[in-house]
């Protein structure tokens, strides 16, 4: 068990995305009695991703607990709880399954503060994995993302990394308000340094995951991955891009992207949501309304999800959402262009 | 009946069992919640109130009965129908007129309006705009009652009309499943909006669908406030003693229309003057007076009193500042 | 009854917005035994709104069908009907309860033909009432277009006419795929002509209300109202606003908002929707990333919903949504940019 | 009792209403499906297959018994684990072996996958990779149904778990209230992915819900086809005369995880070892020849036969074409 692998200076690990998460949810446990773990197959079964794994055991089941197929009342669940004085901790098995709980997320866990005059607090957190590459085609494949930037009185996070996994689910536990974490399948395995104790990145606040002077590459969750990857490619080209990991979708960090843009003049932003009403037409709009638009080289560019739901055969499946040799190329033909 | 037997002797289990004081309180809010909805009537009437309203006026006995034998901290989740279990869990009648009023001293600081006002305070966690919206949370509340292992209860009402909603089922599977200390408040006032119940379900109670979730199911007259009392409080206690949720309807019925903009096509004139006559405030009186527990001039007092009060919530609502727009993200983030 | 009302030349009456949708449905109905309506309380009350009115007592309990509470069935219910040879029309009865019924919606009928490849067809239409203005406070005063917008296999329209309310209700109850027609509950009183004869607005085009010079503005639902309004304040101050009815926000009419703007060189979008990934995010973007952004003379404006869900007191509730004032303010100062 | 009896009068009616021929077409159905599996999941485990899978394995006999007396224009709504339910209403292995090929020839083009076969022209309106998803659309399959007035019935699949899921309450609610002819199929086998069903609702049956829609409710053993048969008989035969809806459950087992991820960590090997004992294609088969319905030599043909089948589909799913990435937004709509 890599949990279990020696600490190197600062107590800093090599741990998988899974791996943090399951660490964060431990530690909080530990650290704070109201705060429990439940969903579809948290328990015995370790989670759908074994993202829980031996919490049950750890915990026990009145911590980590396994609960009916039952999305719209366990969101309901969630906010009952948060009212009342816990820190529920919900994992719907894959996000697609938010579908059923829009109503209580939304009209409920995202207002009720608001609608009381401010007089509670819904601190819950929901956990999301989503996104596709599973080969588990359409209903279990989105990345639905985007909606919930929509909604006023929820917090949204996409960690791409295992710290950042940790971080920020330490930080939506803390929150006095919702906080939905959309987990990426793809990154569970991947790995990454995570310092032992618990630590808190802050929701709302982008990271510049390379410097560059050609171009700003804002990309979410996995995207930072393959941005990151597709930098490297370019750098060996001469082009120098600046990969800006947006990690929370509300709030946004329009300061880090704005003062990234200022810098670059270009502006690309890529995401695996569907391009339309994506989390990138946001980034373009609060671009393109600020006054650096002024200053732009060049159009701005989406490179987001078809037009299309996820399809089962894995050929099509990555056609459907960016890959890494699909950003190079199209930071590559925004940079030339930004140079005519 | 010989009716030659004391009063006393002839008296009901269900009203033997409530003492003089309680049934004054209880007599009390039934004509405060009669008295505040026919006063936000006719603000509305006059214009002063804005949006939408849902009167429960005719359904006073089922909100007073079922919450009479909760205490402060027991929590309720209401409905958008919710001003009876409002000010039966105790609340302060002029910050819910200032609410109605949009004013900044209403409950929800003008920010909820009627169908969200929520207090805290007595452990009412809001009413709710959505159709069994407050049934799945009410599982949580009742997970967060046994997670804290607190010796409190969640009572969640809802409408006839919300049993046919998905949220209904799930909550009450889960509700049983965990024993959790919830009691399902069901007001069978016959309609939801249009909606006949009769031809909404096919089962002739709500109640009837308990055994789908090894619950106890018990239909009551919900215009009964009695009755209404007896059968929460032994729902009440299955839950406080940790043997889980009971699913208890009370039938009853609106005596207006489903909300402020209702042409009433759907149900006739002789069916709501077949139920005005069971009114349950006029009933309950008739019986105290029969009985000697309340004699006409205290029950003149106690609607008098009601009368005077939601005549000084209304000059409170009136004269209330309202809120600042300059503050309308105030609170959508607690900090 | 307006409806009986004599019709001018060419068979155009004045009709409101709810009887145009009314007639819609009659004259789908009577021309094809395949359509029906259903949904809560359309029958004998005549719908929340008053839209399906008189419909129940003209073509009876089996094609105007009252429902229980149970959007999510609902919802499914129009699949199945879609999928095995009606044409249903299901009335969600406020569109914020549409949150129960996503999962349908969006898993079900907007991917079935796509998963089936091609095999199957899902011809429902969804009419939701949506929007603020009305006093019911935040859970029955959203303006949730913008999440259907994100889905593809999904057509979104928005009509702000009684004209065309009419008739895109009769091109969606036509369309060979699912439809969502969001209707605002504040237009449903509003009038204007509208021909006796069935006829239909393409799905998928903008309109121009106002031809103008100076600026573009485009905007959605009532919007469009108020912006055309505005544009009549802003006439007499010399400023000449094109005032583009968005309509259809799936598919988005790119060519008519570009045309527009290259002519303009200036955009502001007007949505009653929250700001942050509104539909304005999305038009922005698409100006963005096309070429016209370089001839802009100013940044791109989006005048939303604020960030906040719709409050109860009517002060507060006109303060959270555009009004014809800031309207004009914020096309006014985007002028003044300009120029500058 | 007397063993000296005529097989065929100690034949129990559910076995003896089924003649030979359509024994023999069952018996190949449920081959076809298990071999079916057992070459899906070889080629999964070869990494021919991509994604994921959900097995029937030890199903087979609900899948098959229940859809033996529908016609091929009946309509079924199958679920994630819906490969027998498909087999049943008479798809073609090869196209669906193809699908999970990711083929172009497959039922789905390929963009589909195990979880979301259909196949129109035998009535089969999809698999659902929703739990419960398809209860819905099953609703408004039988409301198309009335008003066309058609001869038909839809049997709509669901498990355990999907039976607390909002939608199983609101799709039953409605399907009774309006009479449509479905025959609501749950085949309970016992988990939800690891949840047990006891731990999951808090009745012994999920036919003990069917009351709360005064609706029939039936459980079988779903491991015994001939009583699987009889039962969706008597239903099917109630929704096609327009007596409504049934809720009909199949009490049986999966003898592999629930799906490929799966490690098993909430049942034991002695339990699954009991179930497996009671394999529905094995017991089918002895009481076939215990009664000299099939002897051996037709059941060992119609196994080879079976095999044979899905070894030609095999081959046509490996050397079918793929699709054209550059068509992946073809379908997306109708034009
Ligand atoms: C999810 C949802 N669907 C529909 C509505 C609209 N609506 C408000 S109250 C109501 C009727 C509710 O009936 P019932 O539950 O019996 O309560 P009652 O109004 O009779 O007290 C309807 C349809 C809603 N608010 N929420
Ligand atoms: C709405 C929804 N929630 C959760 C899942 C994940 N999931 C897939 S199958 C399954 C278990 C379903 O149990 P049951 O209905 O008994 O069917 P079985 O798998 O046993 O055949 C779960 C939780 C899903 N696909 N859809
Ligand atoms: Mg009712
Ligand atoms: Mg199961």
């Amino acid at each position: 068990m890599p949990l279990d692998a020696p600490a190197t200076e600062a107590g800093v690990r090599t741990l998988s995305y899974a791996e943090a998460i399951r660490e964060a949810l431990a530690q909080a446990m530990e650290a704070d009695p109201r705060v429990f773990l439940f969903g579809e197959d948290v328990g015995v079964y370790g989670g759908a991703f074994g993202v829980s794994g031996d919490l049950f055991h750890r915990f026990g089941a009145d911590r980590v607990i396994d609960t009916p197929i039952s999305e719209l009342g366990l969101a309901g669940a969630a906010v009952g709880a948060a009212l009342t004085g816990m820190r529920p901790v919900l994992e719907i098995q894959f996000s697609d399954f938010a579908t059923l709980a829009m109503e209580q997320i939304v009209n409920q866990a995202a207002k009720i503060r608001f609608m009381f005059g401010g007089k509670a607090t819904v601190p819950m957190v929901v956990r999301l994995p989503a996104g596709s590459g599973t080969g588990a085609a359409a209903q279990h494949s989105q990345s639905l993302e985007a909606w919930f930037a929509h909604v006023p009185g929820l917090k949204v996070v996409q960690p791409s990394t295992p710290h950042d996994a940790k971080g920020l689910l330490l930080a939506a536990i803390d929150d006095p308000n919702p906080v939905l974490v959309f987990e990426h399948k793809l990154l569970y395995r991947t790995k990454g340094p995570v310092p032992i104790e618990p630590y808190r990145e802050p929701i709302g606040k982008a990271v510049v995951r390379r410097p560059g002077r050609d171009v700003t590459v804002v990309a979410t969750s996995i995207m930072a991955l393959r941005a990151a990857a597709a930098a490297e490619t370019l750098a060996q080209e001469g082009i120098d891009a600046e990969i800006v990991d947006l990690r929370s979708l509300r709030p946004i960090d329009t300061d880090t992207i704005v003062a990234s843009v200022a810098k670059t003049k270009r502006l690309i932003v890529v995401y695996e949501g569907v391009k339309t009403m994506g989390i990138g037409a946001e980034i373009a709009a609060r671009v393109a309304e600020h006054p650096v638009m002024r200053t732009l080289a060049a159009p701005i560019v989406r490179l987001g999800g078809a037009d299309s739901p996820i399809p089962y055969n894995p050929v099509l499946e990555k056609a459907a959402v960016p890959q890494e040799a699909d950003i190079a190329a199209a930071v590559r033909s925004l940079v030339q262009e930004g140079a005519r | 009946m010989p009716n030659d037997l004391s009063s006393a002797v002839s008296q009901r289990p269900a009203l033997a069992a409530l003492d003089d004081a309680t049934l004054a309180s209880a007599l009390r809010r039934m004509h405060l919640i009669r008295r505040f909805e026919e006063v936000a009537e006719q603000s509305y009437m006059r214009g002063l109130v804005h949006g939408t309203m849902h009167l429960s006026i005719g359904q006073e006995a089922s909100a007073v009965g079922a919450i009479l034998h909760l205490a402060r901290d027991d929590y309720i989740l209401s409905t958008h129908r919710g001003h009876g279990h409002c000010i039966a869990k105790g609340a302060d009648v002029a910050r819910m007129l200032a609410e109605f009023f949009g004013k900044e001293t209403g409950y929800c600081r003008g920010r909820g309006g009627s169908m969200h006002i929520a207090d805290l305070d007595t452990g009412n966690l809001g009413a709710n705009g959505i159709v069994a919206g407050g049934l799945p949370i009410a599982v949580g509340v009742g997970m967060s009652i046994k997670a804290q292992k607190l010796p409190r209860v969640c009572m969640v009402f809802f409408g006839d009309g919300a049993a046919n909603e998905g949220a209904f089922h799930e909550s009450l599977n889960m509700a049983s499943i965990w024993a959790l200390p919830i009691v399902f408040l069901c007001e069978n006032n016959q309609y939801g909006m249009s909606m006949d119940v009769a031809k909404a379900m096919a089962v002739a109670n709500v109640a009837d669908r308990a055994p789908a979730y090894a619950m106890p199911g018990v239909t009551v007259d919900g215009n009964d406030l009695p009755a209404v009392a007896a059968a929460a409080a032994e729902a009440i206690g299955r839950a406080r003693s940790g043997d889980g949720p009971t699913l208890l309807e009370c039938k009853t019925y609106r005596l207006r229309g489903h909300s402020k903009s209702d042409r009433n096509l759907y149900r006739t004139k002789d069916e709501i003057d077949g139920w005005r006559a069971r009114d349950p405030i006029a009933r309950l009186e008739t019986e105290l007076v029969e009985h000697g527990r309340l004699d006409a001039g205290r029950i003149a007092a106690i609607r008098a009193d009601a009368e005077r009060e939601i005549g000084a919530a209304l000059e409170f609502a009136k004269s209330s500042p309202a809120p600042d727009p300059d503050q309308l993200t105030r609170d959508v983030y607690a900090a």
